[in-house]
């Protein structure tokens, strides 16, 4: 209804958006590392038997899976320097994203250790491997094999996520869109750009994880 | 007479409270081919398991060359061991399972070369040469470099024994190795079997085939609901059953 | 304009007018402790709404955030927007502005119980001070006018601004006066001002361009409320919400047109 | 120091009596979003992991470029843009409407991801078998296919859930006064952030909590006896 | 003579470029009973999939009580029926699967009800009484309310053929019913199967269980690289084969 596109103002900051997407990738990247290295620790808490581990990671993934991210980014960024710990925007963004993905990462590794077959554990057992070795050379190694096609999807929400880091000021991806909004008030057009920035990240994302999952699948 | 390869004393075993071993005694030599028979739930695969310590048991020791596996009694009370000792003591045994269980993302040789490299502090070359050296022995130089989703099942078996075997254990555990095996692969993996045998290799194999058993083992130790029923040689215990409860197996297996 | 007839018709017709404006920014437009939405862009719809139907409670606010106020007025979902809205020329090609209501200026403010005390001090320690500021283009450039080495954190709510300052990630904020005023009366005592003020912008309702008819209508309505019949009205809802008596206009010659 | 605690807590407790109907207004609004977009996007997703199951090439094309697309957009852009997109072709979306629509979308791609996968990893044995005695496809999809689809995609769909409640928080963005944006509107004039961000954060998990217990529960309920 | 049960008339089948029935003719009366043996690929279950319509097929006719089944012919040019009217043709033969494919989540009694109640539209009550009469008739009346995870694979085949025949077909259709079983259960079924045979049901039955073809089919049928290599009495065809094929065939199975 009379309303006519116009990207002019879009495409003069257009390198402000791919500045804030590469932020937003590097983001996602620091933080799910540290996120996948938690979810490793608890999915091994939850899959073992001594309830004095599986207690406190089940409560850990039950609360901050069940907790808005946007309370969680609020709560480092502003109550833990009321406690002592002060880090910067950037810091506390990704420390946040990292406990969060964290969560949502030792549910898919759960899934994951526990599809590795017994036997196999059995098996390095008996050729006098410890049960560290096992995991390092045996079950870890099948497990990521076994969780790729669902990893895939949970990296991809999570890599959405770093919109939200936008409510503290990080200059990603989303601030970015919204800084020019306020500029120039071309808000269709900016998120229509905005939004193939991420669903193109997205498809890259997805289409780098089929090449890995098919550069580790087994030969039949 | 030279300190026994194997003892066991008195062991006990339970899951929950059902009594799987109630008090099995048995001594092995250097060098002998025992063959574990009995009908389904004696407790066949609990006794190997245990003597691998892929169980804890409840009561009774278990000794190789006079070394106890898994447990040391101090003053009467018994402590498990810690992992790193427990590890040692396993690859002093080599087992082989019914199911294989190769490792599906390691070729033929990397299955084979992990427990020397992880375990045994081996450099890659000197592993993988040794690997190879036990592949040719049972018939897969070939198949080094597949992976256990390209090999026959037969083939599979092999590799598993080939891996257990390069660990160059003091003692083998089978455990059913061709039951999962289709019947025109059996033959292959009991070939290998022999030959081990043959080469003086200290084995313990539980088995169905009663015609293997009586070929290849120097004694027969015949479980039956917890315990060992009977034992004595192949030739012997087969021709003429001492027990009820063996007369009763022996009919219903396929020897006769 | 005859065909699609103006919005001041269509506006007539419907019985209500429909105003734009946010809910989370005080003393503009916020909710009170009973739940209505009040603050002064809220009366410049009351303003109007008298002035269209003579019956100041006949307008219904849309609730939008600070992006949407352009969007909604050129997709038609409201018939104007005033929500502090800043003159721009860039904003005035996508929107028709009325004759501005309100003239803001930025001002800093600090803890009472903080190491600056003032303006002078803040400069003074130059790059040790952290000011918080709303998420802007400007922004970064509003602050250094006037604290040219401090440095600057954006913040995308006027909440997040004071809490940066509650939990020491600044030691100032840098804001609307207004804002800074209201939120001193609330917490009495805690907060001091910093002095000084700059960065001077006109507020105004903003609606859709080419309307001219409703354009003029509304710049009368609010015309008349800043200097005509319905000043006491301006004049209340500017004491209750900046705290200032406002001088009557002057009778006579239109100080217009001096 | 403790005095001061107790104070802050009593000024919390008094401003958060205060906001009482508020918060609870805005609660209501946000449960019905997401019941109302969990609702209309499961009905939509299970029509749309039909159509990526078992319609034509075309048809199954068309619905993968949706579903990816959907997926890979933040779901806040979703909402804008169901806000603005449509007004630009005369089609007036109230923003609750537009909310809703953008949430139960965003829902779609995912139940229809879902259901495909469940779909998919059913044998095709049990296809066969209830072709074997005769029944239509029609048939086969209610009694065979889906209650096994069901029981399989429940705990995910739970998830999905969970998501939506979250997601709800960004209709503040277009003025639907949800839970989260109430929050703010108190906040913006008693000035206590952390307290009430905190409170909501609460009321969240509260929420995703029952969800969750909910979904056991059910789980539960029609597990197939083994 | 009347008219026959089954007419299958220069049947061809391919899967892409691979032709896999290359012109199969065979025509059954009502009551018999036919085994079809073959080695493995050759076509076995391809032809019985296709006389219950889950394979399309290329060429030929299949014809029940003389009904054309699958497709039409209207002046030489072949269209493929409604799917209700095909659902309906499908309903005409019982068909049992290796893999029993019973519904996981119905009990035996909901597996066998599911298409007399939406097939049959017979009420709920009726449905109930036919499937435990169904039931009782294989074995398992006691086993009624258990779910297929709570049975044994014997008992789930059992269940899955009691399913097809309370749908009273015509001709049922047995492929390999016994082949995923462990050796102590396919007694059981076989028994089933048997007693059918007894009591006039027209059967197919795909089987590598020679002893069985041998004792219950009156006729055999050898399938050979996709057509009949040889049919017949079962007392002559595997005392005097008469092919080379056959010969060969029946030296690799377990019948001598
Ligand atoms: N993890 C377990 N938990 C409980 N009971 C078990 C477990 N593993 C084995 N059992 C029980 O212990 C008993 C002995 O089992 P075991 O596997 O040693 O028998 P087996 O002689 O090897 O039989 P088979 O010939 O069937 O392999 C059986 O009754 C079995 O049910
Ligand atoms: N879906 C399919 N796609 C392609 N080829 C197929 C398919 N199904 C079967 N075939 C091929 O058709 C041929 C006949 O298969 P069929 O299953 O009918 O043999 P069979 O006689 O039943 O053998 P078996 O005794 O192993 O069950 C085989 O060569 C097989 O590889
Ligand atoms: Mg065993
Ligand atoms: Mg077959």
């Amino acid at each position: 209804m009379g309303y006519t596109l116009n990207f002019a103002a879009v495409w003069r900051s257009f390198d402000l958006l791919l500045g804030g997407l590469l932020l937003s990738l590097q983001l996602a990247a620091v933080a799910l590392v540290i996120g996948a290295a938690i979810g490793l620790v608890l999915a091994f808490a939850l899959v073992g038997g001594s309830a004095v581990l599986r207690r406190p990671a089940q409560l850990y993934v039950t609360v901050i899976r069940n907790l808005p991210i946007l309370v969680l980014i609020l709560f480092t960024y502003f109550a833990l320097p009321q406690l002592g710990v002060r880090l910067d925007k950037i810091a506390s963004f990704v420390l946040t994203l990292a406990v969060y993905s964290g969560a949502y990462l030792a549910e898919v590794f759960r899934a994951g250790l526990l599809s590795v077959p017994r036997g196999l554990k059995e098996a390095g057992l008996a050729i006098g491997l410890t049960p560290m070795q096992i995991r390092t050379s045996i079950v870890i190694p099948l497990m990521v094999r076994n969780v790729l096609p669902s990893l895939s999807s949970t990296l991809i929400s999570l890599f959405k996520d770093t919109s939200l880091a936008a409510a503290i000021a990080v200059p990603e991806l989303t601030f970015e869109a919204r800084k020019i909004n306020v500029e120039t008030f071309r808000v269709i057009e900016v998120w229509m750009v905005t939004s193939a920035l991420y669903v193109a990240t997205c498809a890259v994302l997805a289409a780098l994880m089929r090449a890995v999952e098919r550069r580790l699948a087994l030969p039949k | 007479m030279t300190k026994p390869l194997l003892e066991i004393q008195g062991l006990r075993k339970q899951y929950g409270a059902v009594e799987v071993l109630k008090g099995v005694d048995c001594t092995m030599r250097q060098g002998e081919v025992i063959a574990i028979i009995g009908s389904s739930g004696s407790g066949k695969t609990t006794m190997l398991r245990c003597i691998n310590m892929l169980e804890e048991f409840q009561g009774g020791r278990i000794l190789i060359d006079g070394d106890a596996i898994g447990y040391d009694e101090i003053a009467g009370a018994r402590r498990r061991k810690g992992e790193k000792e427990i590890a040692r003591q396993r690859a002093l045994t080599g087992m082989a399972f019914q199911q294989f269980n190769l490792f599906p993302h390691m070729s033929a040789a990397q299955n084979v070369m992990l427990g020397l490299v992880k375990v045994k502090k081996m450099g890659r070359d000197e592993a993988r040469a040794l690997a190879e050296g036990w592949l040719d022995r049972v018939g897969l130089a070939a198949r080094a470099d597949h992976y256990p989703g390209q090999l026959s099942g037969g083939q599979q078996q092999r590799v598993a024994i080939a891996r257990a075997i390069a660990m160059n254990p003091r003692l083998m555990l089978f455990d059913e190795v061709t039951s999962a095996l289709d019947p025109e692969l059996v033959g292959e993996v009991l070939q290998v079997i022999k030959a081990l045998a043959a080469e003086g290799m200290s084995m313990l194999l539980v088995t169905h085939e009663m015609r293997f058993a009586y070929e290849v083992a120097s004694r027969v130790i015949f479980m039956n609901k917890g315990v060992i029923g009977e034992e004595g040689d192949p030739k012997e215990m087969f021709v003429r059953p001492q027990t009820e409860r063996l007369v009763e197996f022996l009919k219903s297996s396929s020897f006769q | 304009a005859q065909d699609a007839g103006s919005t001041l018709d269509k506006v007539l017709a419907r019985g209500t007018l429909v105003m734009g404006t946010g809910s989370t920014n005080a003393p503009w437009h916020f909710k009170s402790a009973d739940d209505t939405l009040q603050g002064f862009d809220v009366d410049m719809g009351h303003i109007i709404a008298k002035a269209l139907f003579n019956d100041p409670a006949k307008v219904e606010f849309v609730n939008q955030s600070s992006d949407a106020r352009i969007p909604n007025i050129t997709t038609g979902k409201v018939d104007i927007t005033c929500q502090f809205m800043t003159v721009t020329g860039a904003r005035a090609q996508q929107v028709a502005f009325t004759i501005p209501y309100y003239r803001e200026g930025v001002g800093l403010m600090m803890k009472a119980d903080g190491p600056y005390k003032d303006y002078a001090a803040l400069k003074a320690a130059g790059s040790k001070v952290t000011v918080a500021v709303l998420q802007n283009v400007y922004a970064e450039d509003l602050v250094h006018a006037a604290l040219p080495e401090a440095k600057v954190d954006q913040y995308d709510a006027q909440d997040l601004i004071y809490q940066a300052l509650n939990s020491g990630r600044a030691e100032a904020v840098a804001t609307d006066q207004s804002s800074i005023g209201w939120f001193m009366i609330q917490n009495p005592g805690r907060y001091v001002d910093a002095g000084y003020g700059w960065g001077p912008q006109t507020y105004a309702c903003a609606v859709k361009r080419g309307d001219q008819d409703w354009l003029n209508f509304v710049n009368t309505a609010l015309h008349e409320a800043m200097t005509g019949v319905e000043f006491d009205t301006y004049a209340k809802s500017f004491k209750t919400w900046f705290g200032k008596d406002l001088p009557p206009p002057q009778i006579g010659f239109p100080v217009e047109y001096k | 120091m403790h005095d001061l605690l107790t104070n802050d807590l009593l000024m919390f407790a008094n401003e958060l009596w205060i906001a009482r109907l508020a918060l609870l207004k805005g609660l209501g609004v946000t449960v019905s979003i997401s019941l109302l977009s969990i609702l209309a996007g499961s009905v939509a997703g299970v029509g749309l992991g039909l159509g990526l199951v078992y319609g034509n090439r075309l048809l199954r094309l068309l619905l993968r470029g949706y579903t990816d697309i959907v997926r890979g957009t933040p779901v806040l852009v979703l909402v804008l843009a169901s806000y603005y997109i449509f007004s630009t072709v005369g089609l007036d979306l109230g923003p609750f409407q537009a909310g809703v629509l953008a949430l139960a979308v965003f829902c779609s791609s995912h139940v229809g991801e879902i259901l495909r996968g469940a779909l998919q990893a059913l044998p095709a044995g049990q296809t066969e078998a209830a072709k074997a005695i005769g029944l239509t496809f029609g048939q086969t999809f209610a009694s065979v296919l889906w209650p096994q689809a069901l029981r399989q995609i429940l705990p995910t769909w739970v998830n999905t859930a969970a998501e939506m409640v979250k997601a709800s928080t960004l209709l503040s963005v277009i003025g639907v006064a949800e839970l989260l944006l109430r929050t703010q509107e108190i906040i913006s004039r008693n000035f206590m952030s952390l307290e009430f961000y905190f409170f909501a954060g609460f009321l969240y998990f509260l929420i995703n909590f029952g969800i969750e217990r909910l979904g056991k529960f059910v789980e539960r309920k029609t597990a197939v006896p083994s």
